[in-house]
């Protein structure tokens, strides 16, 4: 099979849905799922099987084309199966919307896109991608009208600014090594005087870094995440997002060269030390923000920019010491932020759905009884998302933990490990201000969700739960990438690894566990029975009280919000609005050039020819 | 035989044509246009091939060269009038249901007359020719411009034609200096005898032409008749006059620096260097007077505005590569600019108003019109798979190729302007699809025979970014023309 | 503020362009281009007039170029003015000397003017001047206040078809000599009337453009749309 | 020959000058025909006999006379 | 002398040419900054029959009698010439069709005050 034929069903499959969508509205969602199914098959069956380079297409003398290794494979998979369940999610959830033609054909058009990117084998096929995914995203992201606008500028200028740095970058590399093809630029580069790999680092960091979301870069994701569709959040903060990460990792491999044989440049290690540090901070500060929002949304999506911070300081990391163990950490907590963040974002957007889009948690509450399988997916998503053992977020954060102590950098631990209280803190907010606490009265009679979206909440559930006990799957393939980048390789077993820098077994970990809740439900089984009380028929001074005051989900985190709101200003936003001011000003300001009044035109005219003579008779007076 | 001189005749006798013709029935003018447009769409591919091996150097009246006015149909002369004509063909089949009001056979009159303007600048080889045709393109644009009578239309009308005609008088004093200093006005006799290009007394001429030729191409500080002319023209005249005869006068400039007055990047002056700088500075002023701009046609003007210094950067880097980038995204801005001010043009008519506001929620009601413009805003955004794109690649390749520390900053420059371009236009986007508006337009298509141009452009659009061979063959024997001066004295002059 | 700027930039431009000038001696030979037109052109073209030479058949397409910008003055004028309001304008009868004298002088303008451009080839003068004095003899015609009219629709069909002759001319020369405006006529006997090849067809045809359109210019000019 | 023509130059430019500065815009439209009266004069010397007949006709008498028709169309005096 | 020789036709033609100009640039009224165009034109082809010139030439027209006797200026700058007059007397007539219509708008033809296109 060529890569090739992939992409085209991919993008085959985006124009056929929204031709599908002008003849009947069934054929489409039947449309969609089977070619994003299709796709999943397509990739599971690709297991272990790379695909060598195939040229593909000639463009402006450039071979552009495409292969599948190792690394694409692992987010190739990834991308359309989170793909296939957020178009299974979409089912119900997009039912009455209207455009949802445009909708679905641009959302398999994202998994197409993204799929592109990851097989791509030149720059150019990758930087043509990458553009075409963040246009279809701008789009998506722009759906919901309104707020979103907004958000949907903000992301897509951000998102440009990366892009013609990328290009710029791009094309320094194809005038340097008059090649495009990543492998042969890869053995060039072992070549380019450190200055040029530094230029070519940070050139990339910068792109990469505001898909990734790294700290000072961060600004477009929390109201992109917010107000984007909710399905379609969940693949923008699954893979979209992370596709930063791959081409970190894809430049990982670029100067790769450089791993294996003589050690790293010392500009090179210098500039991902950098990225750890920025990963590092981009754990810290995002978390404690996440505590104070009140929309659920919002708080996951300042997760989303915490949990990144995690991937960055692994790979940064992990390529700044050569050290397997992070930057194995770094992509296995891609994948599992992929599967738990979807999961919460589908958690929210079931109820959305039930409620008529409401996500602000002060006025939830209590939905577990009415929306169980959310409710669970929500949980587990958390406890991925803290890193609670046997889930999988655990293992890789653990990963990275420890490559951090033992390579002597306590100070990024505990950033890290910071960030996990955070977070421990403000997704307790989350799931308990969403489903736990009191049911307002208006909610009462809640439905359930339907079918169409517990299915992938079930899916991805038991996949947190798997990976958390069996890690050794992805592992191996991760492992595979590791050494496909020309690090060391890890001693992978189904239940965890070995190495020289420490072992994990989730067995005994799970055997701890059992026990330990065993014991726990043995206590509580013989302790006594709670009596529930009536919450309404407390007396408050004669004056009957409407039951909705007792609401006590609101201003969850009120003292500490009150203490850690002057700090945790979003600093950056706020600059780069300042700097959209300032720009929008200035832009006004040279507007003014054009006054109206045809004598100042002729005068621009005839000051135009008179500088050209004056710097003529400066330049040679003789 | 296939003259090239009929690519010029053909359009003119057929202009002459219609007040006769007018005078059988009124409706006969609007069909006129397309006929010697297709006419000339033919001649041009008939010349294509002969004209790839060697210029094909006609002179009227059958004296040598020098004594008597050429055209030189090489394969950027064939390049330019086959786009002209393509554009025109299409912009004027747009306007067969358009253009309703006044006297439409004026109109019909005047716009091929336009083009044919536009024809001779890219085929003559002569400069007082150049300047003759220069005036054909700028008056008949005058005259379209005031063509609605509308209190903006009149106003922008005075205003480009005090600017143009100044322009025009310090075009002809170089000639006449060239002319003095030299004794002939044909422009590879001129280049034969001219060493030379950075000595006063050339220079001086040089850059009186420059300025002359400077406004009608809308470099910055020459250009303050732009926004108001293209923004207050009717749509398709906009279409013609930011797609076809900014371009033409880049042409003519580009012309004018690399054959008569030979600058390379090698020679002693840095005057190309200045007009790189000045075609970054006209990127960025043209892209930030847009970032605010409210009247969605203005909007489109400066655009034009910010791509003609994108093309003119690339054109003076003066590169084979660089060069071959400024040809293609003049013709990738070309295709994209028609089509946008097309669509605009009924999305307009449609809401009686040009406030950007205005064009909630067109998205739904003309769809089709809506897609055509987000095609036509993303391949000037420079995005994949469009044809702005490869167009976008080849010049920030050509000007990383320089190794040049000036170049790269220009460049950085260029990407910034790219970036408040995708913030203006994607603005746009999201009014016209993801804004609900006034909810009384009729949900209603562009007529068909104005669809057809629009889905023609969109095409090629497309089709030219996904698969830019159709067009680089050419491009790359164009630029090699534009730059290789003793080859084009050699072909002329025998 | 604004004439100190003007006057220092003019300034600038005038030392630029006495460097420039400086090098073009006044009343120095040059004898490249124009030298042979002086030398050659009576041969070649059996025009007296090496001017008008010059300008129908050496420069010929300038020449085409020129009546297509007067054309276009034309109808853009009259595109521009012929939308407007339909405010009438009062015309004052002029006095009985001009409007008598008018109908004399008239037809004798006329008679000058095709005189002119009819003799093109051998005397100072020809399409354009012709043409010129043949238009001012309808501003005298206006000025004498004289309703009689020449139609709109005449001016127009005289224009188009004498820009068709032109056209027509040069395809059959393009048709017959290979060359557009190439020679199909003998060049005759040197300073007579019919001699110098298609130069008179031309000239002719370019009176009868000029004057119409530019008597068309006035006449809309004045007129306005009535 | 030189004195008159430099004499003739010499009151050119005043009449040009004139054209500018005069308020009564009739009587700024006389002096630029003045102007390209003179202008056709200096043609007549410079050998062109051709270019002043054009310039005599249309200078002087055409241009004049569609400017006047425009300031009957306006307004006669600047401001 | 010989500079007044030489240069008084220049002269004259670049006077008109930079009057006319500052005249386009000083002046607000429409119809004085037409009369600048129209100045300028002038000027400038002037200007182009100077550089014709060709000292003790005669005209470039044969006569029976003295045919090849004496030395003709160039005809060339003439044909020129003939051809810019009629191309500006074409701008003129548009600008001022032009003028009448903006007046007709705005009952001014002071340029500052017309500044409804801008920015």
């Amino acid at each position: 099979m060529k890569p090739q034929l992939i992409l085209l069903i991919a993008f085959g499959g985006a124009f056929l849905t929204y031709i599908f969508g002008k003849i009947s509205s069934k054929l489409r969602d039947g449309a969609a799922v089977a070619i994003s199914l299709a796709l999943v098959a397509i990739f599971a069956c690709l297991y272990g099987r790379p695909l060598q380079e195939s040229f593909y297409w000639g463009f402006l003398g450039l071979n552009l084309s495409l292969r599948l290794d190792a690394l694409s494979w692992f987010f190739a998979i990834a991308i359309v199966s989170l793909g296939a369940l957020s178009i299974i999610f979409s089912l119900r959830y997009m039912r009455d919307r209207e455009r949802t033609d445009f909708y679905y054909s641009m959302m398999l058009m994202v998994n197409a896109a993204m799929l592109g990117i990851v097989l791509s084998n030149d720059l150019i096929s990758f930087y043509i991608f990458w553009e075409m995914m963040s246009w279809c995203t701008f789009l998506l992201i722009s759906y919901n009208q309104h707020r979103a606008l907004d958000a949907g500028m903000k992301y897509i200028i951000m998102s440009m600014i990366g892009s013609v740095a990328m290009l710029a970058g791009i094309l320094s590399l194809y005038v340097s090594f008059d090649t495009l093809l990543i492998p042969q630029i890869a053995s060039s580069l072992a070549t380019a005087s450190p200055g040029y790999v530094l230029f070519v680092l940070v050139i990339f960091g910068i792109a990469f870094g505001i898909k990734n979301a790294i700290m000072p870069l961060h600004t477009w994701l929390p109201d992109s995440y917010a107000e984007a569709p909710s399905p379609f959040t969940a693949v923008l903060s699954g893979m979209l997002t992370r596709m930063g990460v791959y081409g970190l990792l894809l430049i990982t491999y670029v100067i790769g060269g450089m791993i294996g044989g003589t050690g790293l440049g010392s500009n090179v290690s210098k500039f991902n030390y950098v990225l750890a540090w920025l990963g590092a901070l981009t754990i810290v500060v995002p978390t404690f923000i996440a505590m104070l929002q009140n929309d659920a949304k919002q708080l996951l999506a300042w997760h989303g920019i915490g949990q990144g911070g995690y991937m960055v300081l692994g790979i940064g990391f992990g390529v700044a010491t050569a050290n397997s163990l992070a930057l194995a950490g770094g992509i296995f907590h891609t994948l599992n932020h992929a599967i738990y963040i979807v999961l919460l974002f589908m958690s929210v957007a079931a109820v959305q759905y039930r409620t008529g889009g409401v996500r602000d948690l002060n006025s939830l509450g209590g939905l577990v009884a009415r929306m169980p399988v959310a409710f669970v997916g929500a949980l587990l998503g958390i406890s991925g998302l803290i890193g609670l053992p046997l889930t999988n977020g655990f293992v890789s954060k653990w990963m990275i933990y420890k490559a951090l102590i033992i390579e002597g950098h306590p100070f990024l631990a505990f950033a890290a490990l910071i960030g996990t209280w955070g977070t421990i803190l403000s997704v307790y907010k989350f799931l308990h201000n969403m489903y736990l606490g009191q049911l307002p009265e208006k909610y009462k009679h809640l439905e359930k969700s339907p079918f169409s979206m517990q299915l992938p909440i079930a899916v991805l559930s038991s996949a947190v739960v798997l990976f958390g006990i069996l890690p050794g799957i992805p592992l191996r393939v991760i492992n595979k990438i590791c050494t496909w980048l020309g690090f060391s390789s890890l001693d992978v077993t189904i239940w965890g690894f070995t190495s020289e820098t420490g072992t994990l077994n989730t067995i005994n970990l799970l055997a701890a566990i059992v026990v330990v809740s065993a014991v726990v439900w043995v206590l509580f089984h013989r302790a006594a029975k709670s009596v529930v009380v009536a919450q309404d028929d407390n007396y408050a001074a004669g004056a009957y009280v409407p039951r909705d005051k007792y609401h006590y989900t609101a201003g969850f985190y009120e003292p500490l919000f009150t203490m850690l709101r002057p700090y945790l200003r979003d600093v950056v936003d706020e600059f780069y609005t300042a700097l959209a001011g300032a720009v929008r000003k200035s832009c006004g300001a040279v507007r003014r050039i054009y006054t109206g009044d045809v004598g100042n035109y002729v005068t621009y005219i005839i000051l135009f020819l008179a500088s050209l003579i004056l710097v003529q008779l400066r330049w040679r007076p003789w | 035989m296939v003259n090239p001189v009929l690519l010029i005749v053909v359009p003119l006798g057929f202009a002459f044509l219609i007040p006769i013709l007018s005078l059988l029935s009124k409706k006969a003018a609007k069909y006129i246009p397309p006929i010697p447009l297709c006419f000339n769409i033919v001649v041009s591919l008939l010349l294509l091939p002969r004209a790839l091996e060697n210029p094909v150097v006609v002179s009227i009246g059958g004296w040598q060269p020098a004594f008597s006015i050429n055209l030189v149909a090489g394969p950027v002369g064939i390049l330019l009038s086959a786009v002209v004509a393509f554009v025109g063909l299409l912009v004027s089949i747009y306007a067969v249901d358009y253009i309703r009001e006044g006297a439409t056979d004026r109109y019909h009159m005047l716009f091929l007359l336009l083009l044919t303007g536009a024809t001779g600048v890219v085929l003559t080889g002569d400069i007082f020719n150049l300047f003759v045709f220069f005036e054909i393109l700028c008056i008949s644009s005058y005259a379209l411009v005031a063509y609605a009578g509308d209190k903006a239309g009149i106003e922008s009308a005075v205003k480009y034609l005090i600017q143009g005609a100044v322009g025009s008088s310090l075009l002809l004093i170089g000639i006449g200096l060239l002319y003095g200093l030299f004794g002939t006005l044909n422009m590879a006799d001129i280049a034969k005898a001219l060493q030379s290009p950075s000595s006063l007394p050339v220079f001086v001429p040089m850059a009186l032409i420059i300025s002359g030729l400077g406004v009608e191409a809308a470099i910055f500080p020459l250009n303050g008749w732009l926004p108001d002319a293209h923004s207050s023209a009717p749509s398709p005249v906009s279409a013609i006059l930011s797609g076809i005869a900014i371009e033409v006068g880049l042409y003519a400039i580009a012309r004018v620096v690399f054959t008569i007055f030979g600058l390379s990047i090698d020679s002693t002056s840095n005057f190309l260097m200045f007009l790189a700088v000045l075609g970054i500075l006209t990127l960025l002023v043209g892209e930030m007077c847009a970032l605010g701009q409210n009247n969605i046609k203005r909007m489109l003007a400066y655009s034009s505005i910010g791509q003609m210094g994108l093309i003119l950067f690339a054109l003076a880097m003066a590169s084979s590569y660089a060069v071959v980038g400024g040809l293609f995204q003049l013709v990738s801005h070309t295709l994209a600019k028609a089509l946008l001010f097309l669509t605009v043009g009924y999305m307009t008519y449609r809401t009686h108003s040009l406030d950007v506001s205005a064009l909630a929620g067109i998205g739904k009601r003309m769809p089709i019109t809506s897609l055509a413009f987000t095609i036509g805003a993303f391949s000037l955004i420079g995005l994949p798979p469009f044809a702005g794109f490869p167009s976008k690649l080849l010049i920030v390749r050509a000007a990383l190729a320089t190794k040049e520390c000036l170049f790269f900053v220009l460049i950085g420059g260029a990407l910034l302007g790219t970036v408040i371009e995708a913030a203006y236009f994607f603005r746009i986007v999201q009014v016209l699809y993801f804004k609900d508006g006034n909810t009384n337009i009729a949900r209603k298509q562009v007529p068909a025979v104005a669809l057809i141009p629009i889905v023609i452009f969109v095409i090629l659009i497309v089709g030219i970014g996904i698969y830019p061979k159709f067009i680089t063959g050419l491009l790359s024997s164009a630029a090699a023309e534009l730059l290789n001066r003793v080859d084009y004295i050699r072909n002329v002059l025998g | 503020m604004r004439k100190i700027i003007s006057v220092l930039l003019l300034s600038i431009v005038a030392v630029g362009i006495y460097l420039s000038v400086s090098h073009i001696p006044f009343g120095a030979p040059k004898t490249k281009v124009g030298g042979h037109y002086v030398e050659q052109g009576m041969e070649e073209t059996g025009a007296a007039n090496m001017v008008t030479s010059v300008v129908v058949i050496y420069r010929g397409f300038d020449t085409l170029g020129e009546v297509t910008v007067l054309f276009i003055a034309a109808v853009g004028l009259a595109a521009v003015l012929g939308i407007a309001g339909q405010q009438g304008f009062p015309r004052e009868p002029a006095s009985f000397v001009l409007r008598n004298a008018c109908v004399v002088i008239f037809p004798l303008i006329l008679l000058c003017g095709t005189y002119i451009f009819a003799h093109g080839h051998l005397t100072p003068g020809g399409g354009f001047q012709g043409g010129v004095v043949i238009a001012s003899a309808f501003v005298l015609s206006y000025l004498g206040g004289r309703e009689r009219r020449i139609s709109k629709r005449l001016f127009g069909s005289v224009e188009s078809l004498a820009g068709l002759v032109f056209v027509t001319t040069g395809l059959i020369g393009l048709a017959v000599g290979g060359y557009f405006l190439s020679r199909i006529l003998p060049n005759g006997r040197p300073y007579s009337l019919l001699s110098a090849g298609i130069i008179p067809i031309i000239y002719i045809a370019i009176g009868f453009k000029v004057g119409s359109e530019l008597a068309g210019i006035i006449d809309n000019l004045i007129e306005e749309t009535k | 020959m030189i004195l008159i023509v430099s004499l003739l130059v010499l009151l050119m430019l005043v009449g040009a000058v004139a054209a500018c500065v005069f308020k009564d815009l009739l009587s700024a439209i006389i002096a630029a025909a003045l102007v390209s009266l003179i202008a056709a004069v200096l043609f007549y010397f410079l050998q062109a006999p051709d270019v002043a007949m054009a310039e005599a006709a249309v200078g002087a008498a055409l241009t004049t006379a569609i400017f006047v028709v425009a300031i009957r169309r306006t307004n006669r005096y600047e401001q | 002398m010989t500079f007044l020789e030489n240069y008084v036709f220049y002269v004259g033609a670049f006077g008109l040419v930079l009057i006319g100009l500052f005249t386009i640039l000083v002046k607000r009224n429409l119809i004085k900054a037409i009369i600048g165009l129209a100045i300028l034109d002038t000027g400038v082809n002037l200007f182009l029959i100077s550089v014709g010139y060709l000292a003790r030439g005669t005209a470039p027209i044969y006569t029976r009698a003295e045919q090849g006797a004496q030395p003709m200026v160039d005809p060339v700058p003439q044909a020129l010439v003939l051809t810019a007059i009629v191309i500006g007397v074409a701008v003129l007539a548009l600008a001022l069709a032009l003028a009448i219509r903006l007046y007709r708008h705005y009952g001014t033809l002071d340029l500052r005050k017309i500044t409804e296109q801008r920015w």
